[in-house]
């Protein structure tokens, strides 16, 4: 977190100055570690595990907050006699398809309270046109189908709150975590029993009613194939210890782009509408109705979907939007599955897709298996990058290592490159929303200059030039873009009002005028609203984001100081942050509470902090029978964006490689799986290419793990830093780090060239020999892990190799991104070059034996 | 000699062996050259005004040659050597004791003058009572030149310079007058020449003794006495005997031999220059000679209390 | 709040949203340019003295006369203070406008002041109001003034013509306008009105990176257009 | 010498802008502290100060000093921070480790006796932001022959660039190697102590940006009551390596006027042990000076005296 969020590190500072124990876990010693009270140093990819055994020692010495966990928390609830965990299927889950490689997670499900239910359940089914069979489907595990607040549950379900039911979720995930023991932990992450121990106390000790963890992630979690369940891990830690919804608890992402938060929240991402909408899916979104079905209705907020989607149809397409055309619903293009930016390279690759805009990214150095996306870039039609400066992407055809070995020729490659200008963040107006959720407004300092322009007017000016193309046009597909509300005020030069765009964004009511609050969105079309979640930020036509009101004027949470979705509220689910009768856990951790005496003596939460609940909803509430969405959150739901208001220790659906995490090796790995028979994430996604060679397991050949990260003086794929003078010269050249170990068993000198490779690629960079990077011990055994900075590529004021080119494709499967750890050889020395390099790769993929027949496997699991 | 230290090598931490001072940017051989061209003519303005007053026009005619001589050349090096020369005359900015460059400054500026002017009545026969009060001047202000390089290089925090503070006006004083002696030996006819070839032997002593003390100081003198430093030190040290002993046998009866000991004290006068401004450059290169004194001074002063701060600790 | 940052903002305390205009009222306890020019007047001769040549002002404006006639006898402080000196001030005293902003690197949210000065960027350092950053920035954010005044910022469109080895100029209306043309082609050329027998409505030749470095507003309007052209391939970083 | 005042060049000075000519209602002294123990090495002092000061980027090399390309503190480096890697025992070596340990990180392969389970303090990896210590008794300042170098208002020790002529006095002068002539300039430059915004009452750039408060700012009296509460903060937490660097008044520089918290031995981090001014002995310099002109002037009038040959 010092390396790459220093700023953001100042607060862990001043917790530690308060007397917070810092722990760290990471496979390098980093700036983090330096200040830290411990460095756990990991097996890049083993999280689960020691996370898991972390839960197991929670479980297993009864260190839960047990009051938290029984109110809060799905452990009560009773799961289908049905279900299978890894312990019975040698690390598979029941439900697993081996032929798709998918889960039908049915038999994940929470058992009914009552016949009633499901009675209910089939007539709504029936309502649709459904047999009660087909909902299969749409609770398909698969990911992509799903917005916000995961997959909606059919019932809050039958619960045992003494948790003595041995197929209660308390009961089921003891037994799955039984396994996760500190032994194991030695054994998969070379982490050693005193650690162990050593954390366990630690994190226990500070957790409980007076006292609170947090946790802090970044994409040394998200960056593997089973990235989505390292976190689910460490949710369903935090919720055993009570240390979410309440001040100082949490698991917070630390995201890596100015802006990242705001482009999932109003997604360009392929799977998600503004708002955590699902993107309709061509097998089961025909029309509004079936869009919304899923959670329409349901308890929660997710329960109004139909408002939300409506208001979204409006402010797409305005006036065109009408009861009578379902909104326009019809205008969404559907989604038949994976459509994301790895699959997307293999289509380019294909020559199935044909132009690409590329726009403040530099996926040629940050994307994985970098070969891919330069071989997919030579096979476009035409490629539009926007940037600040001359970035590896767009002069790919001229200079990228292809070009070197001869795999690639300038005069061959038939993409037609547009390379545009962009403006900086000082030379337009408009919001970032930083990685707490908080919206903030940049006011433009000066012009752009040149033909620099933000992406803002481009975009508006080229929906402009495309709609006076096509105007007149009576073909049907043409029907959106022409219907499309797309009508801003611009500046002299041309520029939309931010703001305006803003106001869109925050939704208006029948009369022009900004709404207030989501809550005020209606399903009859009489509101618009760009983006459900982030109504209110515009609410009495002020620009929220824009409150800059100073830290000292006000009180610790500084509500008034930007403007966080939703409705401002700083910590979401901080209902949990009082017991279940609405009483502060302890004094020390009081945060938001029910005055029962406020309002006349009909009560209300009050607190520092936007209360994330109905604001007079008592804590003795119970929804009556047949209540929706809101009215069927409970006074003791906090998680009000779950569809049984709890949180999921265990998931019934919505997450594609099973309902509890369990330890799979990275899909290249020189470790045998010790925890199960299972090696891999059986649902992994494969990206079956023969640029994508995955190299064998427990292979001889590449006996290092390898894993890449950010150094605090540069920034991702190194467009923003490589080309500035003061931070080239603080990092002026790319290099790995490795440990004496290591160095004395490959002969690397300190300083020296070294040259890494996979059966991808190999590049060379000069090695740092450090005892920051750790010999790991794993049993009888030593595992050495290799550190890559990932900044660099050809272009810049410093050059060199893209560490990305080493890395394979292998993707989780809930939300496709890769795995970052791989095994690799190391050697001293420089890289050959041109057409040797290739011969090169190739003799290292023929002797360790890769199968280029399925190189996408890595055959470790037969 | 071997090249190795008095001391045993110490045993020390440093940040990856890197050197602690600024190397001094003084550059080679502006600033050594000044060093000795100061020298050379300060003490020969001494040298002119006395044979002015005890008519030895030759040798007098020669020493202003070489105090205007020296003192112009010097200025010209001096200025050379300023990374901004056309702001040479800020050194007149302000009048700081505290600074040797700039009262060196307060010294050369009329030095010069005066030099000038007695050199320029000499040659020219112009005023020549100015001329003659003129070097009175120079005379006054030589000594001082001479001898306040000294003080410029011990008045730094290189640990070769300063810890030999005491040590090196002599040597520069010396140094000085082989110079001046050295040349007008070489210049003036043997029976004017006595008083320089006089100068010459009492300088080379003076800075025989005061290189000596120099040497004996442990490790911070060691740049003195390895590597090239050292190998100068120890030839303009030989040249200052052989020349000395040269003079003392036959310098005032071989015109050649008397020429050769003359031009072999310059040459040591030359090369004590180099030699110490390149002991400092070593000094500074090398973090030990700040770190070993540092820490035994640090050391001594835990075990003896607060008498460490007293004049005559070596402040390393 | 830590000792340390109290005394912080208390130094460096700057309004919230009306930038240095009204810095006057922040000015603190030790330091202003007016005490501080009353101090040099009282140990300087005071220049345009009446009466005197030019030549005696600038004689007396000798620092050695200063140094000799005044306080500072080593000439080491008032004295050897130069004019430039004397009169010096932060250029962001001078700056046209100071623009709330946030920097453009990681998601921490760090609010940055950017002074602008004749249509330029002078300055830009961290606000010391946000209860995020407190004035703070890492070397990256640090470093955002020369991201933006980089020299070797591209500023003129670049076009690479198909099979070509060079890039051409392009003027940005004609590049802009080719865009459209390519999008309308490629649009159709892949347009997919069903798959499976199910309707998608969609264009699979097209797609697009980009979005976590870019303005809330710039992504809703991107998807917004991807979504009525049909394309569906649109993906950022949060991705990767 | 009776030019020197009593303390003007040596020892414990309480006024440092009084004794500089300024008149007693001049600003406090001010200065930095740099409490290395929470130094988090992410040199965002560097780029700061690089950005507000104008300096010119000083080279790009990768020198595998740790994460440290900058080297050291020079004409175009006015924040320098430092990287340590130090292996073995959890606490520093009181004296010497037995070898020099200037060896580059990880120069001593452990092989296989090397221990795995870190966090048990068998590796320490120190930062520090490094910075000119505008001393109480400056050498640059002191030799300076321009007053380019001048003591500030605030007690700090500034180069007037319109002043300075690049005879690089003030390089040598310097105990701690701070100052330096920039090349292609030819004058000298180092940390102003951002001495245009403390005009204004603005923090300095370094201290503005350091995000955990290693650099703190100040009024110096301030500073060194609250570094002596840190030092005792950390004492009492067992940290037994925390000592301060420059805080001493009574020094071989009188003080610094931005001193350190330091977790180890000084030369560690490339710091002087015991730094003093050369000014220190000027007294007895210009009398040996004087002495030896003397003697100059002596052997001259000597070598008339006697018979004529």
């Amino acid at each position: 977190m010092a390396e790459a969020h220093p700023v953001g590190f100042q607060w862990v500072m001043e917790a530690k100055r308060r007397g917070a124990t810092i722990i760290h876990v990471d496979p390098r010693f980093t700036r983090t570690s330096a200040v830290s009270d411990v460095h756990v140093p990991i097996r890049a990819g083993s999280d689960i595990a020691w996370l898991g055994a972390l839960v197991n020692y929670v479980l297993s010495n009864d260190l839960d907050f047990r009051e938290y966990v029984v109110a809060y928390t799905n452990a009560a609830n009773i799961i289908e006699g049905r279900f299978q965990d890894t312990e019975d299927l040698d690390g598979l889950f029941s439900g697993f398809d081996p032929e798709t490689g998918h889960y039908d997670p049915t038999s994940w499900a929470y058992q009914p309270d009552s016949a009633q239910q499901v009675e209910d359940d089939a007539e709504r089914d029936r309502a649709y046109g459904d047999t009660p069979g087909s909902q299969e489907s749409h609770q398909s595990a698969r990911s992509e189908s799903h917005g916000s607040g995961g997959a909606p549950v059919r019932w809050k379900g039958r619960r045992d709150e003494t948790l003595q039911d041995p197929s209660c979720v308390f009961q089921i995930l003891k037994r799955h975590f039984a396994r996760y023991t500190p032994e194991m932990v030695q054994e998969v992450c070379g982490i050693g029993p005193e650690q162990f121990q050593r954390v366990a106390e630690a994190l226990t000790r500070n957790s409980g009613r007076d006292r609170t963890t947090a946790f802090c992630y970044a994409v040394g979690w998200t960056h593997h194939s089973t990235g989505a369940q390292m976190i689910r891990t460490a949710s369903i830690l935090q919720l055993l210890l009570g240390n979410i919804g309440r001040p100082g608890g949490g698991i917070m992402a630390l995201r890596g782009h100015a802006s990242i938060q705001g482009s999932t929240d109003i997604p360009t991402l392929f799977n998600i509408l503004p708002g955590y909408l699902p993107m309709p899916t061509a097998s089961q979104h025909q029309s509004l109705d079936e869009w919304v079905r899923d959670d329409e209705g349901k308890a929660g907020f997710w329960g109004n979907v139909r408002s939300y989607a409506v208001s979204l149809l409006k402010s797409y397409w305005g006036d065109a939007a009408t009861p009578e055309n379902d909104f326009c619903f019809d205008y969404l293009p559907r989604i038949t599955g994976d459509h994301s930016t790895y699959t997307t390279v293999k289509s380019m690759i294909e020559g199935s897709c044909k132009g690409y805009f590329v726009v403040g990214e530099n996926p040629t150095v940050g994307s994985s298996n970098g070969k891919m996306q330069r071989l997919g870039l030579a096979n476009l039609d035409w490629l539009v990058v926007r940037d600040l400066q001359m970035i590896e992407t767009a002069t790919f055809w001229k200079d990228s290592p292809e070009i070197e070995t001869g795999e690639l020729v300038t005069e061959e490659i038939g993409t037609e490159v547009f390379f545009l200008p962009a403006a900086t963040h000082v030379e337009k107006s408009g919001s970032f929303t930083q990685t707490q959720r908080m919206l903030q407004w940049r006011d433009k300092a000066v012009d752009p200059p040149g033909d620099a322009r933000s992406e803002l007017q481009f975009y508006y000016d080229l929906g402009q030039r495309i709609r006076r193309k096509l105007a007149g046009s009576t073909d049907e597909m043409d029907r959106p873009l022409l219907d499309l509300a797309w009508d801003y005020p611009t500046d002299d030069e041309g520029d939309p009002e931010g703001e305006a765009v803003l106001k869109e964004i925050n939704g208006t009511g029948p009369d022009g005028a900004a709404l207030a609050s989501y809550t005020e969105l209606k399903d009859d079309g009489s509101t618009a609203c760009g983006c459900w979640i982030y109504c209110g930020v515009y609410a009495d036509e002020v620009n929220l984001a824009r409150r800059r009101k100073p830290h000292w004027d006000q009180d610790w949470v500084a509500s008034e100081w930007g403007w966080v979705w939703p409705a401002n509220r700083r910590q979401l689910y901080n209902r949990a942050s009082a017991a279940p009768d609405g009483s502060p856990w302890s004094e020390r951790k009081a945060y938001i509470q029910w005055d029962a005496d406020a309002d006349d003596g009909k009560g209300k939460w009050v607190g520092p902090d936007v209360p994330d609940f109905i604001a007079d909803r008592a804590p003795d509430y119970v929804p009556p029978e047949g209540a929706k969405g809101p009215d069927a959150i409970g006074g003791q739901d906090p998680f009000i964006m779950q569809t049984d208001g709890k949180g999921w220790l265990f998931a019934p659906l919505g997450v594609a490689d099973g309902p509890m995490p369990a330890h799979y090796e990275p899909p290249e790995s020189p470790v045998r799986n010790p925890l199960y028979g299972q090696q891999n994430n059986p649902s992994r996604r494969k990206v079956d290419h023969p640029a994508n060679p995955i190299n064998p397991s427990f292979s001889e050949i590449f006996p290092y793990v390898f894993t890449t990260y950010r150094l605090t003086e540069h920034h991702t794929a190194g467009g923003m830093s490589r080309t500035l003078p003061y931070l080239t010269e603080l990092q002026p050249e790319p290099f790995c780090e490795v440990s004496p170990r290591l160095a004395a068993e490959r002969g690397l000198t300190h300083g020296d060239w070294v040259t890494i490779v996979t059966a991808r690629a190999a590049i060379e960079a000069k090695v740092l020999v450090t005892d920051r990077m750790r010999s790991l011990r794993l049993g009888d055994r030593f595992v050495e892990q290799v550190g890559l900075p990932y900044h660099w590529g050809g272009n810049g004021l410093t050059t060199g190799d893209s560490p990305n080119d080493l890395v394979n494709l292998t993707l989780d499967p809930n939300v496709y991104i890769q795995d970052k750890v791989g095994t690799c050889d190391i050697r001293p020395g420089r890289r050959p070059r041109g057409p040797e390099l290739t011969a090169y790769v190739e003799a290292y993929r023929r002797r360790a034996g890769v199968d280029m027949a399925h190189p996408e496997d890595g055959g470790a699991d037969g | 000699m071997r090249e190795q230290s008095m001391v045993p090598e110490p045993e020390f931490e440093s940040y990856y062996g890197r050197q602690i001072l600024k190397t001094p940017t003084w550059k080679t051989p502006d600033v050594p050259l000044y060093l000795f061209l100061g020298g050379l003519a300060g003490a020969s303005a001494v040298l002119a005004e006395g044979a002015a007053l005890s008519g030895r026009p030759q040798l007098e005619r020669v020493a202003r040659l070489a105090a205007a001589g020296g003192a112009t050349a010097g200025t010209v090096a001096l200025v050379h050597d300023l990374g901004r020369p056309e702001r040479f005359l800020n050194m007149l900015r302000v009048f700081k004791p505290t600074s040797p460059l700039s009262v060196g400054s307060f010294i050369l500026a009329p030095f010069a003058s005066f030099a000038g002017a007695a050199a320029a009545s000499q040659v020219t026969g112009v005023l020549p009572r100015l001329g003659r009060l003129a070097g009175v001047g120079a005379a006054a202000f030589g000594p001082p030149l001479a001898t306040y390089t000294a003080a410029l290089v011990a008045n730094t925090a290189i640990p070769a310079w300063h810890e030999a503070h005491r040590e090196l006006p002599f040597v520069f004083a010396g140094s000085g007058a082989q110079a001046a002696g050295g040349l007008a030996m070489m210049l003036v006819p043997l029976d004017q020449a006595a008083p320089a070839r006089r100068m010459a032997l009492v300088g080379a002593a003076l800075e025989l003794v005061a290189s000596e003390r120099i040497t004996k100081k442990g490790l911070v003198a060691e740049p003195y006495r390895i590597g090239r430093p050292g190998r100068l030190m120890r030839f303009a040290r030989n040249a200052s005997v052989v020349a000395s002993g040269a003079t003392a046998l036959a310098g005032g009866r071989s015109r050649v031999l008397s020429a050769v000991a003359g031009a072999t004290y310059l040459a040591s006068s030359v090369t004590t220059r180099f030699g110490v401004f390149e002991a400092g450059l070593a000094s500074a290169k090398d973090p030990k000679y700040v770190v070993v004194p540092q820490k035994e001074r640090l050391a001594r002063k835990e075990t003896g209390g607060a008498a460490a701060h007293t004049e005559g600790q070596p402040a390393g | 709040m830590a000792e340390a940052d109290r005394n912080r903002t208390c130094l460096t305390r700057m309004p919230g949203h009306n930038g240095f205009e009204d810095r006057a009222r922040h000015q603190t306890r030790y330091a202003s340019a007016t005490h501080l020019r009353r101090l040099i007047g009282s140990l300087c001769f005071r220049r345009p003295c009446r009466g005197y040549i030019a030549e005696v002002n600038a004689f007396l404006g000798w620092p050695a006369i200063r140094q000799a006639t005044g306080r500072d006898r080593l000439g080491r402080g008032a004295a050897a203070m130069s004019k430039r000196s004397e009169t010096l001030e932060p250029r962001t005293v001078k700056a046209d406008k100071v623009v709330d902003s946030v920097c453009p690197y990681c998601a921490v949210g760090c609010a940055q002041k950017v002074f602008v000065k004749d249509g330029k960027v002078a300055q830009i350092e961290g606000n010391p109001a946000s209860p995020i950053s407190r004035g703070r920035l890492c070397p990256k954010g640090s470093a955002s003034k020369q991201l933006v005044t980089s020299p070797s910022r591209v500023t003129k469109v670049r076009y690479r013509r198909p099979y070509a080895t060079e890039w051409e100029d392009l003027d940005l209306d004609t590049a802009v306008d080719m865009i459209a043309d390519r999008v309308i082609k490629t649009r159709k050329q892949f347009w997919e009105w069903e798959a499976d027998g199910n309707r998608t409505r969609r264009t699979m030749g097209i797609a697009s990176l980009g979005g976590a470095t870019l303005d809330n507003e710039e992504n809703y309007l991107m998807k917004k257009l991807y979504t009525a052209m049909g394309a569906i391939q649109i993906e950022n970083q949060a991705r990767i | 010498m009776s030019i020197f005042s009593e303390r003007s060049l040596w020892g414990r000075l309480d006024d440092v802008q009084h004794d500089a000519g300024y008149d007693e209602d001049h600003p406090p002294r001010m200065g930095f502290f740099t409490d290395t123990s929470v130094c988090i090495g992410c040199k965002a002092c560097e780029v700061a100060c690089k950005e507000w000061n104008d300096v010119p980027d000083d080279g790009y090399l990768l020198t595998g000093m740790s994460y440290d390309n900058t080297q050291a503190l020079g004409a175009s480096t006015w924040r320098h921070v430092a990287f340590v890697e130090k292996s073995g025992a959890g606490a520093a070596p009181a004296v010497d480790l037995g070898m020099p340990s200037f060896d580059l990180p990880g120069a001593h392969p452990h092989g296989e006796d090397q221990a795995t389970e870190s966090g048990d303090g068998a590796l320490r990896w120190l930062m520090s932001s490094d910075v000119c210590k505008h001393c109480t008794h400056a050498g640059c300042l002191d030799v300076c022959p321009t007053g380019a170098l001048f003591r500030t208002e605030f007690g700090t020790v500034v180069v007037q660039p319109d002043v300075c002529n690049g005879c690089g006095y003030c390089v040598s002068a310097c105990p701690y190697g701070v100052i330096d002539l920039r090349k292609d300039d030819g004058r000298a430059f180092k940390c102003t102590l951002c001495y245009d915004r403390l005009k204004e009452g603005q923090t300095p750039a370094c201290a503005q940006a350091c995000p955990t408060e290693s650099i703190q700012f100040g009024e110096l009296s301030e500073l060194r009551e609250r570094a002596d509460r840190r030092l005792e903060e950390l004492h009492e937490k067992g940290v037994d390596v925390a000592r301060l660097y420059g805080r001493d008044p009574e020094d071989g520089v009188g003080g610094d006027g931005a001193f350190f918290l330091l977790l180890d031995e000084p030369e560690v981090y490339g710091l002087p042990p015991d730094p003093v001014v050369p000014t220190r002995d000027i007294g007895s310099v210009w009398k040996h000076v004087g002495i030896a002109a003397a003697t100059l002037f002596g052997v001259g009038v000597a070598s008339f005296v006697g018979r004529r040959k």
